[in-house]
């Protein structure tokens, strides 16, 4: 039994390591910025997780004692982890994409960071 | 391990007296800001280093627990670096919203304020 | 002999509380003033008169009271024969002058200040003359200083007036602050300051080693008020003073402190070959130059001034003399020359009053117009001259009769040969002043056509001027004061006579020629002035001058150099000053070997150290750009705090990580509005210096680091582990010594916080109403923005997530006291959070929508920590002692209270607060910069638009 | 009254949920206490959240979770081949428009994460005006099988549960 | 234990949030309270000083922890008579900051003045040296927010100069506190000096490199070489009330190394035998000289009020060094000099420089009450520069007296004498052109919007001459006090007995 | 096994980091940089966990919370400052 226990974990703990290393070597590897993006979604999911789960498992398992606070980190992340990721690449395409470059959004309006927002046409933007 | 202690706290120690010799405002606070972060450290190197012996105090079990007190000190270095930093951010934007330029060194000491300005401040 | 009584004391202070009546009285008008000033000077005058016969016996008044006990100050005064010499004189020439300026100051000018400037001067001078304590002494002597540059000055509208005032100032200052250093050793020596101990330990201070010191500085006083050479020539300029002044200082008084000085002290310095050498030497130096000079000046006051420096000079020969018979010399010709020389000087104020000129070229014949004031003048002249049967004569005689009987350096001819060569010159000046002035035809170019002035005028040289016959042809009316002076500064007990025939003795051949070559002299004038203005010679105004120029440049050009506004270089100096002392004190002292062993280091860790380097590293190369420098601090604040992690200090993880976001978050704001790069405008040279500066101080400050690292010590802290949960209620000791044990350093780090907060606030207020805020309007900050302000999925993610975050700070708070965590952390947590939900949809949508004022956060925080301390004096305890115990609700488990959470909470309040009060600061320079307030959560909420179409649809 | 006190049950139950994850130990008081503050938080922070929306079928919610935990372990796999073995040169990234139809903005951010979270695609912007997510594609042929992909897949069970 | 210790840092530090949360938008009642509060201050510091007259040393054990666990204040001699200082010039100044309106030319200036006495009292009266680091940062962080009060270019770049200095200056205090914690394992002065004293001899490297920073710092408020550059820059450009308020700034300086260097570094302490007397001599005379000399080399008023305080910093650090009780006792005479001195001529100042616009060295039009505030400038000077009759004198005297066994009597003596000269040429130019000079001219024309100092206006720098004033006539009683002060001081077993021994009784 | 697995993980992010500081040190455009930044928070947070099993205790959890809080806020404020300018408009 312990040692089921002690693959499960070990298990989870090499997953975690492989996906949160491949997370920042492809960052390392990849050509441009938008690709390198993709890389840390490896390192929160699978990476992070696997973590947080090994972790919660140990400490349910092998310490007997439950914690959740793994799985309210996980939450956490999961929560914020597109956030950020869609800032940064607004910021990569704000600084070093065209317009012209992007596909069309089939909407009467532009791209967000392109175009005023229906709502707020007068938004403080500079006046080209 | 008490190698790479020293040698971050130098490293940052360095590093901020050489930002802190800078010409502008920016590097300046920068450069502080390594110069807190060195000292931060420096204070709570003087419990010495141990590992996994937090001071919060266990019922059950008689286990070490590193120094406190220098993490009490450096907690409210902290705090007061913080607010110390936070002033001296705003020193900076108002030095350079008023003088245009936000050079360190003012060139003449004696400079005469214009009169105008001397209303405004009066 | 000795006499006590406080009437001396009375006549000390007599002229100070004078001195306040003046301005006061000059509403009432001038001679109201006039007359007032005068009382004091009367009263002093009679309380003296009522002591004079007691010490014309021989007999010494004194009277004490202390002052500076511990210093040897007190304030003592006593009355010799020299004293009452010079009181009177300071006081009866005093009385003259106050009556003669009264005529002779104009309506325009301030007489009420200038009868209270004389009247503190002649209180200074008074005391000097009666102290008897040389401490109490140096106070008259600099106050005589101060209340001169005032008399001096007194015309402010004259560059002159300033330019002589701050030259006698200068000059007499300084000799006043060497005579400091001077008595202060005399008193050493001796062992007191009381002038009586000084002087009856005359041997003493002669074997003294430090005598020659003391000798030279206390000199160097008497040699600069005097004016002898070579410090005379301020002298001449102190006469742009209203010429009340001039006869004042330079007839009775501020010049013959010198001169007293130098009499007072004789028994104590006198009679040594040094003395001898500089004295006698400097004096008649400055007889034979003073005379000279004189001789060529055509301004009547000038010429009159030069010759008081020749007098001086004499005067101060005869002192160096050091026999008895050149002491009583000096005494009687100080009683003389203070005569004439008064007299004369008011005669050529008289001169210029009438004239308006006082040039010798534009005068002549005036002893037609002016009777009574050529005649005044003719005879005291002729005093000065040493004419007899003028007290002049008599004095002059027993000078020449010293001089004569004098060898200097084994050479018998060149003292009396000099002696009387000042006496041919002071001739011929004294008969150019009549000849010049008074002889010849009358012009009809004089600036303002002269005539006999009102008695009030020239009452006070008349007067004078029978004293200057009275004592030349009654020497003996003089004689007792004289016995009781010279005594005083012998300190022997003689009885000279003064007569006026010796008969034919060297002197009288001496002075004979003088008569002869002075008259010679006088003839040969105008060509004598032809070869005198063709010499090259020094101008002393000039010289000093020069050299005050260049010292107020030098001392401007290093305080430019040194206080120059450079912040770089002070912190320069101060770096390198510190790791250089360090260094000095470090292998000043020896340290013990090593005890403790170094701990192994982990992978994650010697990652975490490049991390820092590196981070480092990148922020100084790119520090010019700044937004990049600030990514790269964050590496180094993410790396401390897993350091801290690593190194048992979770506290200090979670506080380091916590506000070295906020921090980063201010600066970002702060940048909004600030060049966004930094020029590159240092030099190599100082590149390279400043990089070693850095170097130097960081491997000091490791080396420093890693010497305590390795030795074990011992702490107080085992207490603090100890009593933390039996005397603080907690577990984590961190936050029970925070809270509880070093309460109060808490307690003054929240109000840190809070002063930043009113700091930062009362800033921007200055700020946003000056020009910055115009500057603020005129910047465009919104280049190459991106087009979507506040993006939905921000908004959305913030909406779940700033509960969650709200509530992970209530548990840091309430776990703190036990587990890693605080008021502290909280705060800034729930401020992360908040700062979470202002980027998301701006500061001001989301602060309309809470009511909190962050000036009162603040505010309370720092009241409820307060009163959490203060409580305790409720128990009687001391401020900041913490209560704490066990609750228990029957249903629910044990609830651990203690006083240190309310405490706590002030902390976690005042941090909240100040945080948001700096966000609040800059948002509201952000609203100057002409940012406009959102009125939705987020840019575009598509729900809404699609219910508004389906409205309008329906 | 009880729509006062207790404006959005469901999610005051996950705050007292959180609470007790917090705290790690399920006391009479740490309930009390969470109660307490599911309440207090909410209506605190209630102004920053206008239009709470209301989830219809919380069962789809439980569906909708397990195809995107099942979807980011696939695709982790997928992706970390591609990164790992692939040659960048080979690698061929595109942009994707995905038009929506979903309007309510919690939706639409959960969509976009959900795009995020799934290696592979990053959801990178918004239209102005919130009707279309530009998406990339870290290596795919097809941009209309992505998109296609993600509506069926995503926006389909999102329509249904708010 | 006696809880009027802590009063004079509790009550400001309560009146001072009140004032700028709850009174903030009243004038007239911010400056109710701030008066009352610091009257009250003056009255309890007078009933302390009073108190300690009889000697004794007074613990007060915050928290009711014992020494050196928790943080102790020390009310002896000392601290007595700095905590009056500080609450007399407060009052003077405050009263100055009210009757000229300087309060209201920015928010929040009786909060933080309230703050600085909070913080300048609590350093005066703390035991522990990291607290001490705490009150400096009070201090400073209120002192910050009063340099730049009322705003202004020149103003606020000198504050952030100020600001910069003084966080160097505050890590490096950091650094020195953490040296020593790391040498000793204590924190609270009085158990400092016993494990100095107990120091290994073959193990006071460390120590010594503590005591060395420790000096630099206090150095650093004290403006001593090289270390002083801030202060002209700081002062000049300082509102001068505030800068007046500062005059107690670098006495605080002053006061560390007084506290530090005789109960913890005593000159009977073998580990840090030679450290104080070797370097601070040299360094006080050479700031002594920077002074004069910038007195002599100003090119406007303020400045030269700055270099003038240098100068006096100068003379005051070198009574220090001599480390005897006289010297010292002497040292602290200076020290109550100079502040009003000092203080009394930043007032002045402030009401010719407002009414002439400018505080150029130029002839200017005269201003109105030219022959009053000529006179004040006179009696001003005289008291900076050290001449009779007032304070100045005597303290010169004093201190030449008290380093009169010295082996550096002669440069010392020197020094300070050379120094009053330059320092006397300086301000007879400096006062010439300012009110002599400017009687050759026209009145300005627009001298009628100029509006004369009211007696009440003119009342606080006279009254803080008029301190100098009391100071000389009353020497004597004043110097007794402040010998048994050093003597006290130089009995560090007195202080250390205090501190340690009811932990040995079992407190708590 | 499990120390082995342990050591395994530690290594992987360890050497994550170390790549991270590559990226971040390299850019080339600022959001690279962010994102690198991001990274290496995410990466510490698991090294903080996995140091919890190491020492077989929860003390670090809430360092794993805050610094997964705080690099969501540091990140969205590096990106709105390169967007807007102003964080907190
Ligand atoms: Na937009
Ligand atoms: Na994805």
């Amino acid at each position: 039994m312990e040692l089921l226990i002690e693959i499960v974990i070990s298990f989870f703990l090499v997953i975690a390591g492989v996906f949160g290393f491949v997370g920042s070597f492809g960052m390392l590897k990849l050509r441009n910025t938008m690709q390198r993006l993709h890389a840390p979604t490896k390192a929160t999911t699978l990476g992070v997780g696997g973590a947080l789960i090994a972790s919660m498992l140990y400490f349910a398992l092998v310490k007997e004692s439950l914690s959740f606070h793994e799985l309210l980190i996980t939450i956490f992340l999961f929560l914020t982890a597109p956030v950020s990721a869609h800032f940064i690449a607004k910021t990569y395409i704000q600084g070093r994409e065209k317009e012209e470059d992007l596909p069309a959004t089939e909407r009467p309006y532009g791209w967000a960071v392109f175009d005023d927002s229906p709502s707020h046409p007068e938004d403080d933007g500079p006046q080209y | 391990m008490e190698f790479l202690v020293a040698s971050a706290i130098g490293v940052l120690t360095a590093g901020g007296v050489y930002l802190i010799l800078r010409l502008r405002t920016f590097p300046v606070i920068l450069g502080i800001s390594l110069l807190s972060y060195a000292v931060n450290v420096f204070l709570f190197a003087t419990g010495r280093l141990a590992v996994d012996a937090p001071p919060v105090l266990q019922k059950y079990a008689d286990v070490a627990y590193t120094d406190p007190l220098p993490q009490a000190l450096v907690l409210t270095a902290i705090v007061i670096s913080f607010g110390m930093t936070a002033v001296l951010v705003m020193f900076a934007l108002g030095a350079y919203l008023e003088a245009d330029h936000d050079q360190i060194n003012i060139q003449d000491a004696d400079e005469i304020e214009s009169s105008d300005e001397k209303g405004q401040g009066a | 002999m000795t006499n006590s009584t406080s009437l001396l004391a009375i006549i000390a202070i007599l002229p100070f509380l004078g001195a306040l009546v003046p301005g006061l009285m000059i509403r009432a008008g001038r001679n109201a003033c006039a007359s007032f000033a005068a009382i004091p000077t009367v009263l002093a005058l009679i309380l003296l008169g009522t002591l004079a016969p007691a010490v014309l016996q021989g007999e010494v008044i004194q009277t004490s009271y202390e002052w500076l006990p511990s210093l040897g100050l007190s304030v003592s005064f006593f009355l010799d024969g020299l004293g009452l010499l010079f009181a009177l004189m300071i006081l009866g020439v005093g009385l003259l002058i106050i009556l003669y300026a009264r005529f002779y100051l104009s309506a325009d000018d301030p007489m009420g200040q200038f009868y209270t400037y004389l009247l503190l001067f002649q209180g200074a001078m008074l005391g000097i003359v009666l102290s008897d304590n040389i401490l109490l002494l140096l106070v008259f002597w600099e106050l005589t200083s101060l209340s001169s540059f005032l008399l001096i000055g007194y015309w402010k509208h004259l560059p002159e007036g300033r330019q002589g005032a701050r030259m006698a100032l200068t000059v007499t200052g300084a000799g006043g602050l060497a005579m400091i250093a001077g008595m202060l050793i005399i008193g050493n020596i001796v062992g007191s300051y009381n002038l009586t101990d000084i002087l009856a330990a005359g041997d003493v201070i002669k074997a003294s080693e430090w005598y020659m010191p003391a000798l030279i500085l206390i000199l160097i006083g008497a040699f600069t008020k005097s004016a002898q050479f070579p410090f005379h020539f301020w002298l001449p300029h102190a006469m742009a003073a209203p010429t009340p002044v001039s006869a004042y200082l330079h007839s009775a008084t501020m010049v013959k402190a010198g001169v007293f000085l130098m009499a007072r002290m004789w028994p104590a310095l006198a009679g040594t070959e040094a003395w001898f050498y500089i004295v006698a030497t400097t004096g008649l130096v400055t007889m034979v130059i003073g005379a000279l000079i004189a001789l060529f000046k055509d301004d009547l006051k000038a010429l009159l001034a030069f010759s008081t420096v020749s007098h001086l000079g004499l005067l101060t020969m005869l002192l160096g003399f050091g026999t008895k018979a050149a002491a009583i010399a000096a005494v009687f010709h100080i009683i003389n020359h203070l005569t004439f020389k008064a007299a004369l000087f008011m005669t050529a104020g008289i001169v210029d009053h009438e004239t308006h000129t006082r040039d010798i070229k534009r005068l002549g014949g005036l002893a037609k117009l002016m009777p009574i004031t050529a005649t005044i003048a003719t005879i005291t002249a002729l005093s000065m001259a040493g004419m007899i049967p003028l007290n002049g004569f008599l004095s002059k005689e027993m000078m020449l009769e010293e001089a004569a009987h004098t060898s200097w350096m084994h050479n018998p001819w060149i003292v009396p040969v000099l002696a009387t060569l000042g006496a041919c010159l002071s001739v011929a000046y004294s008969l150019r002043f009549i000849v010049h002035v008074f002889g010849g035809k009358v012009r009809d170019d004089y600036p303002s056509h002269p005539h006999d002035p009102p008695f009030g005028l020239y009452a006070s040289p008349a007067l004078l001027t029978v004293l200057v016959v009275l004592i030349g042809t009654m020497p003996f009316l003089a004689e007792p004061i004289v016995t009781a002076a010279a005594n005083a500064v012998t300190g022997a007990d003689t009885h000279p006579h003064l007569k006026i025939w010796h008969g034919v003795t060297p002197a009288l051949y001496m002075s004979l020629t003088a008569f002869g070559v002075g008259g010679v002299l006088l003839a040969m004038h105008g060509s004598l002035e032809r070869v005198w203005n063709a010499l090259p010679r020094p101008e002393a105004k000039v010289i000093f001058d020069w050299i005050m120029d260049r010292c107020v440049a030098l001392a401007k050009s290093i305080t430019a150099s040194v206080h120059n506004g450079a912040i770089s270089r002070y912190l320069a100096i101060f770096v390198s000053a510190t790791v250089v002392l360090g260094y000095l004190a470090f292998t000043s002292g020896p340290i013990a070997p090593a005890t403790r062993d170094m701990l192994p280091v982990p992978l994650p860790i010697a990652v975490g150290w490049i991390i820092l380097v590196a981070a480092v590293g990148l922020v100084v190369t790119n520090h010019h750009k700044r937004f990049l420098s600030l990514v790269f601090i964050s590496m180094i604040g993410l790396a401390i705090a897993g350091g801290f992690v690593y190194l048992s200090a979770p506290d200090l993880a979670l506080t380091q990580i916590s506000v070295e976001t906020v921090t980063v978050m201010l600066l970002l704001l702060a940048l909004h509005f600030m060049p966004k790069s930094t020029p590159r405008e240092s030099s190599n040279a100082l590149r390279v210096r400043d990089a070693g500066i850095a170097i130097a101080a960081g491997v000091a400050v490791a080396a420093l680091a890693m010497a305590f690292l390795l030795r074990d010590f011992d702490s107080i802290s085992a207490y603090h582990l100890a009593n933390s949960y039996q005397g603080g209620g907690g577990t984590n000791v961190v936050n029970v010594i925070l809270v509880d044990f070093r309460g109060y350093d808490t307690y003054g780090e929240i109000i840190v916080l809070g002063i930043a907060g009113l700091t930062i606030y009362a800033l921007m207020d200055a700020l946003l109403r000056g020009p910055a805020a115009k500057r603020l309007r005129e910047t465009d900050y919104s280049q190459d923005r991106s087009r979507d302000r506040h993006p939905m999925m921000m908004v959305v993610a913030t909406r779940a997530m700033l509960p969650i975050a709200i509530l992970v700070g209530v548990y840091i708070f309430l776990r703190g006291h036990n587990q890693p965590g605080g008021g502290f952390i909280a705060g800034l947590v729930i401020s992360i959070a908040l700062l979470m939900q202002y980027m998301a949809s701006g500061f001001a949508w989301t602060q309309l929508r809470q009511r909190i004022e962050y000036h009162s956060l603040l505010g309370w925080g720092v009241v409820i920590a307060g009163l959490t301390g203060a409580g305790a004096w409720i128990a009687g305890k001391p401020f900041l002692t913490s209560a704490f115990g066990y609750l228990h609700f029957p249903p629910i488990e044990e609830f651990e209270w203690a006083t240190a959470i309310a405490f706590d909470l002030g902390v976690f309040l005042a941090v909240l607060g100040a945080v948001m009060l700096m966000l609040y600061s800059l948002s509201r320079i952000a609203r100057y910069a002409g940012e406009t307030i959102n009125i939705d959560p987020m840019d575009h909420d598509p729900s809404a638009a699609a219910e508004k179409t389906e409205a309008e649809a329906n | 009254m009880m729509k006062r006190l207790l404006p959005h049950p469901l999610y005051s139950l996950t705050l007292v949920v959180v609470w007790l994850m917090l705290v790690n130990k399920i006391t009479v008081g740490n309930l009390l206490l969470g109660a307490i503050l599911g309440m207090v938080v909410p209506a605190i922070t209630a102004p920053y959240w206008p239009g709470h929306p209301h989830v219809r079928s919380p069962l789809r919610v439980l569906e909708y979770i397990a195809v995107v935990v099942w979807d980011i372990i696939v695709a982790n796999f997928h992706v970390a081949g591609i990164i790992l073995f692939k040659k960048n040169k080979d690698i061929q990234s595109k942009w994707v428009t995905v038009p929506l139809d979903l309007t309510s903005p919690e939706a639409i951010t959960i969509l976009a994460g959900t795009i995020t979270m799934t290696p592979g695609t990053v959801s990178s912007m918004l239209s102005a005006d919130g009707g279309s997510i530009l998406v990339h594609c870290l290596d795919c042929e097809d941009t209309d099988a992505v998109r296609d992909e993600i509506k069926y897949r995503y926006e389909r069970r999102l329509k249904e549960i708010f | 234990m006696n809880h009027w210790i802590i009063a004079p840092v509790v009550l400001p530090a309560l009146l001072a949030p009140l004032l700028a949360f709850v009174m903030r938008h009243d004038i007239v009642l911010s400056r109710a309270a701030s008066a009352v509060g610091t009257v009250c201050l003056a009255a309890i510091a007078i009933g302390l000083t009073m108190l300690e007259a009889g000697g004794g040393t007074q613990v007060y054990f915050l928290g009711n922890w014992t020494a050196p666990f928790g943080i102790v204040l020390v009310l002896d001699r000392l601290s007595a008579i700095m905590v009056l200082l500080t609450a007399v010039l407060a009052l003077i100044v405050l009263w100055h900051s009210i009757a000229t309106g300087w309060d209201k030319r920015g928010r929040h200036f009786h909060a933080l003045f309230q703050f600085q006495l909070m913080g300048i009292n609590g350093a005066f009266l703390t035991g522990d040296a990291f607290n001490l680091f705490v009150f400096f940062e009070v201090l400073l962080i209120a002192s910050y927010g009063l340099m730049i009060h009322g705003g202004g270019r020149t103003r606020l770049r000198a504050g952030l100069q100020y600001v910069v200095m003084n966080l160097a200056g505050s890590t490096l205090f950091l650094f020195a506190l953490g040296t020593l914690y790391a040498t000793t394992g204590t924190l609270n002065i009085a158990d400092l000096a016993v494990k100095v004293q107990a120091m290994p001899a073959d193990d006071v490297a460390l120590v010594r490199v503590a005591a060395v920073l420790m000096l630099i710092v206090f150095a650093i408020k004290a403006a001593l070489f090289p270390v002083q550059f801030w202060l002209p820059g700081t002062y000049a450009n300082a509102p001068a009330p505030v800068a007046a308020l500062f005059a107690i700034m670098t006495k605080v300086g002053a006061y560390s190394i007084i506290r530090i260097y005789t109960i913890v570094f005593g000159p009977d302490v073998a580990a840090t035998q030679g450290i104080v007397t070797d370097w601070l001599m040299p360094a006080a005379i050479i700031t002594l000289a920077l002074g004069a000399i910038g007195v002599l080399g100003a090119k406007r008023l303020m400045p030269l009020l700055a270099f003038s305080v240098v100068g006096s910093m100068g003379t005051l650090m070198l009574a220090v060094s001599a480390f005897t009780p006289y010297a010292l006792s002497t040292a602290l005479y200076y020290l109550l000099h100079s502040t009003f001195a000092g203080a009394a001529l930043f007032l002045l100042a402030d009401l010719v420089v407002s009414r002439r616009g400018n505080d150029a060295l130029t002839a200017q039009p005269p201003i109105v009450q030219n022959g009053l505030f000529a006179a004040l400038f006179f009696v001003g000077a005289i008291g900076m520069a050290g001449m009779p009759p007032l304070s100045g004198f005597l303290g010169k005297l004093m201190v030449m007296d008290g380093v009169r066994d010295q082996s550096w009597m002669a440069l010392a003596w020197g020094a300070i004498l050379i120094a009053s000269l330059v320092t006397i040429v300086g301000f007879a130019r400096a006062g010439s052109v300012l009110f002599w000079k400017s009687t050759a001219m026209e009145p300005a024309e627009a001298s009628d919007t100029v509006t004369p100092a009211t007696a009440l206006q003119v009342g606080p720098a006279m009254c803080a001459m008029g301190m100098l004033v009391a100071l000389s006539v009353f020497a004597g009683p004043t110097a007794s006090y402040l010998e048994s002060t050093a003597a006290q001081l130089f009995d560090s077993s007195g202080y250390i007995d205090a501190v340690l021994s009811p932990a040995l009784e079992g407190l708590k | 096994m499990l120390e082995i697995a342990l050591m395994f993980a530690v290594l992987c992010f360890a050497g994550g980091l170390f790549l991270n500081l590559w990226r971040i040190a390299r850019g080339p455009s600022r959001a690279d940089r962010i994102l690198a930044l991001d990274t290496m928070v995410i990466n510490v947070i698991s090294l903080l966990v996995l140091y919890g099993i190491w020492e077989g205790t929860s003390v670090y959890y809430e360092a794993a919370m805050l610094v997964a809080m705080v690099g969501f806020v540091s990140t969205v404020a590096y990106c709105r400052f390169v967007l807007r300018g102003d964080i907190i408009e």
